[in-house]
């Protein structure tokens, strides 16, 4: 958690002082969601993640010099400085992609997810998308035919109350987002998303049953989106109070103050932790600046495998 | 004449429009809190407070429920977001708005406007890059305009909240912080009518939108070689304005078509293979088109730029047209 | 009802014997839906349809004679021959098409119902939809939209238990489409599609409430679709003791039968509608057949309301 | 040799790729119980059961999971259905499986294939006539096939399941019954080959699909009147063979392109652009396109046919070229 929040607050400033380029949207504050149900997964599972997907790709392994370098746009950057932000993917450690389509991570999960049975393997394959993309087609498509096809899928649901500027009450016709599983006969279950431990328990009997043949789960994890929907977002549509109040409540402070009490932890190993985790993303800066920017013609490859006859 | 932004006469359009006729309203998401991403909305903050609302992200209804508005008599104009998030939604569009009409005989009067952004920007990338105005260019059924220029935009979005056809409209993102020079009083601009941005007798160039610009450039730079482009913004690309091209290239006989949009099956082919059926003796030098490299857009600028055309690509082409490389 | 049934059988026939092109889905088995709907609403409210749409055109009061040119292609049509079965359309009393593709109207009667609200009239919308279409995106995001802007929308399924070749329960992953509803925070109910009055009531209330700003309602209506997908269909995915089953619980004769219990109508009444029906279809045809071929090129007008500098 | 049908060659295909390679499998809707509608999957009927089933009617997910399960190492192949119904789920096409190995850099291998029928047959009207290969020309990442005989679709279907990027497959509905020879043996044809279906002098018709068989019979009613027409069946239109094409006009100075889908910025505007920028001095007249007429496919026959292009086309542009009418 410590790791992906110091990123992103890494990602804000680079991208505030003029040295990012694109659209940069932070995890701060969701990150209990990521690291709690990446840790009921293997290398080998899968997982479809979104626009707000760095928190993702840490969480599941991901190498945080080439994803440094991918949000400068660096050839040595994880999609060679052609993605960025967000549409970071590392398929060796089973992130299918970050995605600029809202929704556009669901059917792509329920393919991996429709591989897996085919193949028999124990693998799961975990669809990570927002509330507001709770709204579009691609979800109502993708539960029911991950629960058609018992796939071992599991939904998790980021609700950070908030599809950019609209409220999730003002666009989401239902209370809780975990209630839509009853039209898919499927098991729905909301949980307070900046409990690491209740996303853990929560994810890892959903990925259990995915791994057990007993089909698809949804989860909604409720939490808050502390910063701005994109860095530089006005952020006109709602109250600084409710902002701060949210501060209140966010992950790391929380699950921090209990390693302590249960003396898992004391302060200077948290200490220790964190300073390490910052020369790391020292590290993954520097490495980021020190990489060279792609040649103009790198733009006329990997489009596919075979581009014999192909006129770029 | 005042100088405004092109977002700004965009919002006096709608603003005019809506106070105007009260069947027209305005929906999208994330438009109604802040003014509209690119502050299209900002002249309409608390007014019309039953007519302009944020919807939630569901490309197919949005687009569909304008269908079924503009049906029951009303004059909806829905904001695609980015014209990337079209294809959300797409069947809406071309199996439905684009259709309806013409296999119910005729009945009914599509007054439906959808617009919003498109074109590359900042490295966005892939998935929020793109100008896919070809494809409506294509598949019959809906009107095309896409205005370069404040004073286009203005003129263009109130005639097409007047017109009884559906239109889409895009609006490239570069362009509405660009400012330029609107009437005061009201006017109108009639659709399928292209504008000479330029008059000039050695090259005509055909371009819509961002690379109207692109082109103005090239032909400033161009003068130094003695080369005088003709640059024709059309405007309105479906229908478009045939006889002024044609007119034109018979005058310069070479013709440069230019579009952001992929060079490959990009409705530069479209002007290109028109104009060599109909002015095939006028033309004393192969009709050159440009667009950008048939790739997804890349995200790091210098890829972004390699890819996108510009201004450069003009000048060569039309350096090469002349005999010049 | 009888007059659907009739209709339907005439085109069966017509189908059969060669004279009529394209694709005809038959209502056949399911008219007391479309019957009892449209006995709860006026002539100005709007409905949208599917490519199984000849019932619900005949119950909202389309002219059968237009419809049956239509069929033929003929020029007297309601769409002058350009739109055939599956596009027939009359906006002059509220319908705004039969649609070809699964889920299609469901947007269209959602933007109706906008109409509706922004005007403030007191009209409805209502949508018809198959239990195969209440797996699109489009009824998805259609419910949500409705329910978020309580819009004056009825939703009816018509659930045959058919999509196509496919069972519901093979491709529809909750028991009861009503129980979507949830999701959308609207009330949902299932009835007896075979049972007019049953259809009426439920109809009714959920038209009431929709004209009172309450927001819109999804009706499942239970049925069963006696005939092929299309005529044509070869039918090999269901058993011949299936459809004869359901023959037996078919709507027109329980609620012929009930008329003659309830004393409402005597046999001999119904055998004067029957044939007065029976006239009116064999009208229809001659009319149909009497008319003109639409003239070549027609098929150049129609697509805008101005056309002017548009290349066909 | 045999002589078997289109779908049977296409049923064939699937067979024997199925049989060699355990990680195809196929699902779409209405395939699986009664062997296809167009009877591609009868020779499945019975094997495979877990490899070949029938979905929901929820084409975002279709597409898109072929995606997903690409990307686990499987081959799946989708059945569209209708080409019309591409447009309900085409953002899992073009913003997701035509982008994705290029944003992330070239990772994963894309080995899928989408197919099914396409085309103007019966009065099927407008929301079932439609050809829209031109889209996925223009939008770049997904190759396009559109085999025109029993022979092309068995060879080139069997490249397809053994290549490692993305395909898309349309087959004229008009065509699945059409009979032709196949060799007992194993064969496959390598994609973005064009095959010459008549050699000629005189003018080069470029076409695909049902136009294949409408250009030879027109070139077979042409030999009266003493004109000799080349025809080239593109079979690849991504990438097409382009150089084929120009062989083929260096010598004959002539080019038709004749497909079926709307003329209007159809993909025969993009091989005409190219001709006249590539082989600009070889041409003795304008290059003529044609296509169907810029209107939603109208239901009565009558119409259909006069939107629809045939032969008579091909004979009457083919008669202007040469100066006879
Ligand atoms: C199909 C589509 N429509 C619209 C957008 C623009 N957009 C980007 S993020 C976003 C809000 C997403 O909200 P949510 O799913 O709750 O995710 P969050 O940003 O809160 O993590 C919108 C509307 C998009 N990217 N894709
Ligand atoms: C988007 C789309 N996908 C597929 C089809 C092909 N198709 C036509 S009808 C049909 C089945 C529809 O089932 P249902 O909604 O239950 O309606 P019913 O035919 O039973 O009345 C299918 C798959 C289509 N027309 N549109
Ligand atoms: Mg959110
Ligand atoms: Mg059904």
């Amino acid at each position: 958690m410590q790791k992906i929040r110091k990123f992103e607050q890494a990602a804000e400033q680079l991208f505030l002082e003029g040295k990012l380029p694109g659209f940069i949207h932070l995890y701060i504050g969701e990150e209990a969601i990521a690291a709690g149900v990446m840790a009921t997964l293997n290398k080998n599972d899968y997982i479809t993640s979104t626009h707000r997907g760095h928190g993702h790709m840490i969480a599941k392994g991901g190498d945080i010099n080439l994803m440094m370098a991918e949000l400068f746009g660096k050839t040595t950057g994880y999609c060679k400085g052609k993605g960025g932000s967000m549409h970071i993917a590392d398929f060796s450690v089973g992130v299918l992609g970050a995605n600029g389509v809202v929704g556009g991570g669901l059917p792509i999960a329920i393919g991996a997810g429709l591989g897996i049975k085919i193949k028999e393997t124990s693998q799961v394959a975990i669809a990570f998308f927002g509330d507001g993309a709770a709204n579009t087609g691609a979800f109502h498509e993708s539960l029911n035919f991950a629960s058609i096809f018992r796939l071992p899928v599991v939904f998790i649901n980021e609700n950070n109350q908030y599809a950019s500027t609209a409220k999730k009450q003002e666009t989401t016709s239902v209370e809780n987002i975990s209630d839509r599983a009853i039209s898919y006969s499927i098991p729905g279950v909301t949980i307070d998303g900046n409990n690491v431990l209740a996303v853990y328990e929560a994810a890892k009997e959903a990925v259990e049953r995915a791994r057990d043949k007993g089909g698809p789960t949804l989860i909604e994890a409720k939490t808050y989106r502390l910063k701005g929907h994109f860095v530089g977002d006005p952020t006109k549509y709602r109250e600084q109070t409710e902002v701060n109040n949210f501060w209140g409540k966010e992950p790391i402070n929380i699950f921090e103050k209990q390693l302590i009490n249960w003396e898992i932890l004391n302060q200077k190993e948290i200490n220790n932790i964190n300073e390490r985790l910052d020369n790391q993303i020292l590290e993954a800066i520097k490495f980021a600046e020190n990489s060279p920017e792609p040649l103009p013609e790198e733009a006329l490859t990997d489009l596919f495998v075979d581009d014999t006859g192909y006129d770029y | 004449m005042k100088t405004i932004t092109f977002s700004e006469a965009l919002g006096e359009a709608i603003l005019e429009e809506m106070q105007r006729d009260d069947t027209i309203f305005t929906y999208g998401e994330d438009i109604a809190k802040q003014g509209g991403i690119f502050g299209a909305y900002k002249s309409l903050l608390g007014k019309f407070p039953n007519r302009i609302f944020d919807t939630p992200i569901s490309e197919e209804a949005i687009y569909g429920s304008a269908l079924g508005a503009a049906l029951v008599g009303m004059r909806p104009m829905v904001e695609f977001h980015f014209s990337d998030f079209l294809f959300t939604g797409i069947q809406s569009i071309t199996l439905q708005i684009e259709k309806i009409r013409y296999m119910t005989g005729g009945q009914g009067k599509l007054h439906l406007l959808l617009r919003g952004p498109d074109g590359v920007s900042n490295s966005a990338a892939a998935q929020h890059s793109e100008s896919i105005e070809t494809i409506f260019m294509h598949i019959p059924g809906i009107k095309i305009i896409i205005p370069s220029t404040p004073y286009d935009i203005k003129g263009m979005i109130k005639t097409s909240l007047r017109s009884d056809d559906p239109i889409i409209c895009f609006e490239h993102k570069s362009l509405y912080s660009q400012k330029g020079e609107v009437p005061e009083e009201e006017y109108l601009i009639p659709l399928g009518k292209a504008d000479i941005k330029k008059e000039g007798k050695d090259i005509t160039v055909v371009t819509i939108s961002r690379m109207v610009h692109e082109s103005l450039k090239a032909a400033n730079e161009l003068v130094k070689d003695g080369i005088d482009l003709e640059i024709i913004d059309l405007r309105t690309l479906l229908p478009w304005d045939k006889e002024t091209v044609i007119k034109s290239v018979q005058k310069t006989n070479r013709l440069i078509i230019a579009h952001e949009t992929w060079r490959r099956a990009g409705w530069g082919a479209e002007i290109a293979s028109t104009i060599q059926e109909e002015a095939f003796d006028s033309l004393d030098a192969p009709i050159i088109r440009i667009g950008a490299y048939n790739v997804p857009m890349p995200f790091s600028s210098v890829l972004q730029n390699f890819v996108t055309p510009d201004k450069q690509n003009i000048i060569t082409a039309a350096k090469k047209m002349m005999g010049e490389m």
